[in-house]
């Protein structure tokens, strides 16, 4: 697989065979909103049960590719539990890893960086910016779930 | 076998795309079907009108312009012999297929169907043939009706009577671009004649590929692009019948399509160019016409001959070497269907699989193809697509089988 | 005086156009603006692009189509900057500019505009700028007002006011291409804006000549051609406002603008895409991005400085050596027009003029340049029209009127 | 004026500085008929009065090129006094001549032919032929002459 090590990394391909936070929740009490990706014909179903500021249970439904499910399962994984906040804050931080800077996509070394803004697991989804066209793969869940709590956008 | 009738390495050359690397792999263009690739001649053509003939045609009186002028004219003559229209008046230049289609939406429907009205559609339709008949549909409250699909992506023809009732316009493609079928399209076509409507092909995938000609058809209008066919982006054809042309009101309004305009209104030029507002893609129109050229040299027949030939040679050689891993979606036998091979691989995403054979420098299409309706019917989501033209031979269909099987391990 | 500040030798020799010879005779290109030639920088970028990434864009997940879609997509971000848009969203690819106009003929307007609304235009507009509006005029009854003009063809604004009563769009050229008249835009769009108004330009000569910035221009939709700007032919601008754009329903159906289609119905993608449909001109979209930096790297300012310059040379010499025997039609001054010459000469008709002119290789351009009711109001029939770019000189002027005073001879 | 002796042969200027049969007749008993070139923006008005089968008179009047003038003169000069029938043979020999084929295009030696199908003075605007975008202008009054004589087409 030369080449693709930055795309198909052992954590993607564990969430992808593996997905967390699979399935439904009904509607309502939790709130579901559905994303297309035009290009792919990929569709996904993100369903959130809030609790005052709380993120109390997230559910993904859908099909996809490897890179749109085990990036949905894992922004599941992260904001499970958290404040609304708290996930509009990890939203801003992954898309901004997801937009195409030169120095995004330049930089040879996709290294991990330790400070307070770590995204941990998510990091290895930077390779995907070298990828143009999966960054909309790596996006859809995330964008629909900021559908949902960020309303009347 | 396909190496006898047909020069493949020859052709190769004529293609400068196909000399390229990708992923420091020879490159392996196998996805016709959304556009092909170049011939030099065609660049080379494009290139030199830029650099020695480029005008703004029709209404200056100056050499070039008047070079200009009639060699765009030349490629509508050209362009309606290679489809054999009656007239090069039946040739409208669009940007794509997808306005030609829409031009008869907007136009000739528009002006026909009313409230009550059925729109027939085949379940293979591409997008730009589905969407602009929703848009009227729902402006009109006109009916929009499907013809079946049987298990093996072919039109289900069986309970055509009933499908037929006040039906006003059939719409359908000669060949699908998700699947390769090849529909019966003088069958349908006569059909609804007996019914009093009017038939509009889309021929995309078959004006490439496949000998053409409107009148065997039975079409009354005609849609199909310049870039799938060895020509430039940015031109299409409507061709249409004269007298339905000819009673069509306008559809964009400006330069060209006019024949006088005052304060008061305007009255429209003659067909075509009532149709063609604006300053048209002349380089684009001009590149088209040398790429019909081209296609005329080796001969249409000899271009469906190899295309079948490498198709069943694709046919077996994927099912042999992956049995039911992998399934071939449309029609079995290569004489039923064009060089589009659309399949899946086990349960892997073909997005996944188009992004492991770009690393092996394979070029394929992975997704619904524009065809969402075909895919709900299909039960699948996408599917990845191989397609082939006349630079494509056996050693690219070996290349995208030692790719699949890459895919099935890192996947596995 | 203008080699001093523009090397308009060293710009000439970017053109491989302007190398040949027509009837012996060096070519002297005057009709820049019915269409530009282009540089070469443009003509080699769009022949890589078919000999290295020409590929379907937006669907592909392979190299070659990411490389075409993120050129594509660059060169909307780039002209997004060169008109001073605050989104590369707002830029929406055409065919051309007529197809730009009729894009908010058919969508905008059809959804806004009704019986008794009326839409202001000034007499100064380009057929593409009326037909379309004169089209939806007779559908709905809607009044169509003409800003009416003086003597020297410039809009005449004494009677704004009673003008505007009950007009809901105004549609306007930046300059206008038959008489080379630069119109007061922003104090135009401010006056509509004021009764609610919304104001569509008509920028396809002002764009290659000017620097072009919408929000100064108090634009919400702005229409230009790529092949008059250095540009191939074959694309087009629309410019909007992105809530007018995002609140409009589609134009063209098909692939690429929609998110979603079910054999119910559909759902559009977002802007711009939502107008995009089929297959774009790919090729032609990288070359005029590449058109957009050759002019950038030139600069603007310099080259409205070296028009202004050469226009006002060209005035003076026609003038002097003529006198009453040539009518230039427009403004006087050079600084109240762009390098658009429109003249009579003594009762020899326009095509008669343009065809001597020819044998002594120059390009001028006779007609009513798609201005019929402009040419009504002056009286005339047609004009002969000069125009002017970048790669003008002194030099081509004089070759122009030794050409006319040829002319002069034959039908004295 | 070199290369242009084919185009403005003596004959063609002198009938655009004096054109035959100008003016207007009364609408009815004569028939007008109106012509464009959209190219050019070229006008024409045809006036025919006829007696029975016999063209009594024609006018032309608008405004255009030397050549449209000067064909719609010699036309006018032409069919004065011809029975429809002729007339319309006419129609057909000028288009005929008129039209781009590869013998007219490439006879370097434009002669005047002397059979009995000669078109005599009009012979004159083959030379047209080689300017393709004139040709529109030397049948714009041909062709909406034949407008009023061939009605219904
Ligand atoms: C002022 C103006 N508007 C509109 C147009 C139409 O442009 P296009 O023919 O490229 O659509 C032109 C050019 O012909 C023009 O000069
Ligand atoms: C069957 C069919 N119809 C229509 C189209 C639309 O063609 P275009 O995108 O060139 O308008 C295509 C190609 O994409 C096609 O394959």
């Amino acid at each position: 697989m030369p080449g693709l090590e930055d795309l198909y990394k052992e954590i993607i391909l564990d969430h992808y065979k593996n997905p967390r936070n699979q399935g439904e929740l009904s509607v309502p009490p939790a709130i579901m909103e559905e994303g297309f990706n035009p290009l792919c014909g990929d569709e996904v179903k993100v369903y959130v049960l809030t609790d005052g500021d709380l993120i109390k249970d997230i559910r993904i439904d859908g099909q996809g590719c490897s890179i749109s499910q085990a990036s949905a399962s894992m922004m599941a994984e992260s904001v499970i539990d958290k404040t609304l906040e708290e996930a509009k804050n990890l939203i801003e931080r992954f898309k901004e890893m997801m937009s195409v800077h030169e120095s995004n996509m330049d930089s040879e070394e996709l290294s991990e960086d330790n400070d307070e803004n770590s995204l941990g697991d998510l990091q290895a989804l930077k390779g995907v910016v070298k990828y143009p066209v999966r960054i909309k793969c790596a996006t859809l869940g995330w964008n629909t779930f900021d559908q949902i709590i960020t309303p009347g956008e | 076998m396909t190496g006898s009738i047909f020069e493949s390495e020859k052709i190769k050359e004529d293609f400068p795309l196909l000399e390229r690397e990708v992923n420091g792999k020879p490159i392996v263009y196998l996805d016709s079907a959304a556009t092909s690739q170049k011939p030099i001649e065609v660049i080379d053509r494009m290139t030199d009108y830029y650099k020695q003939i480029n005008a703004n045609v029709h209404r200056g009186a100056y050499h070039i312009a008047e070079l200009a002028t009639s060699e765009m004219e030349e490629t509508r003559t050209k362009v309606s012999r290679f489809i054999n229209a009656s007239s090069e008046k039946e040739i409208v230049f669009t940007k794509n297929a997808t306005e030609a289609i829409n031009l008869v939406a907007y136009t000739w429907a528009r002006t026909q169907l009313n409230e009550g009205d059925v729109i027939l559609l085949s379940s293979l339709e591409h997008h730009s043939n589905i969407v602009p008949w929703q848009q009227l549909s729902s402006e009109r409250n006109i009916e929009i009706r499907w013809i079946p699909i049987t298990q093996d992506g072919q039109l289900d023809l069986s309970s055509m009577d009933e499908l037929l009732a006040d039906v006003k316009l059939l719409c359908v493609s000669a060949v699908s671009n998700a699947l390769g079928t090849i529909n019966p399209v003088k069958q349908l076509t006569d059909a609804a004649h007996q019914v009093g409507a009017i038939c509009l092909v889309d021929a995309c995938q078959s004006v490439p590929h496949f000998k053409t000609d409107v009148a065997e058809l039975g079409a009354d209008f005609l849609a199909f692009s310049g870039h799938k066919m060895c020509g430039p982006t940015g031109v299409g054809v409507l061709w249409g019948r004269l007298d339905l042309l000819e009673k069509m009101p306008p559809f964009l309004g400006g330069g060209e399509m006019i024949l006088n305009v005052t304060s008061d209104g305007f009255t429209t030029n003659e067909v075509p160019w009532k149709f063609e507002a604006g300053t048209p893609p002349i380089a684009e129109i001009i590149g088209l016409g040398v790429a019909v050229s081209y296609l005329e040299k080796i001969g249409m027949e000899a271009i469906r001959e190899h295309e079948q030939n490498l198709t069943s040679y694709a046919l077996d050689l994927l099912n042999d070497r992956f049995g039911d891993d992998l399934i071939i979606h449309g029609p079995g036998a290569a004489v039923e269907r064009s060089g589009v091979i659309s399949f899946s691989y086990r349960d892997i995403h073909p997005h996944d699989i188009s992004q492991v054979l770009d690393q092996y420098g394979v070029c394929v299409r992975a997704g619904h193809h524009c065809c969402k309706p075909l895919m709900a019917l299909l039960g699948v989501n996408a599917t990845a697509r191989a397609s082939l033209y006349i630079y494509n031979d056996e050693s690219d269909i070996k290349v995208l089988a030692d790719a699949i099987n890459e895919v099935g391990k890192i996947f596995s």
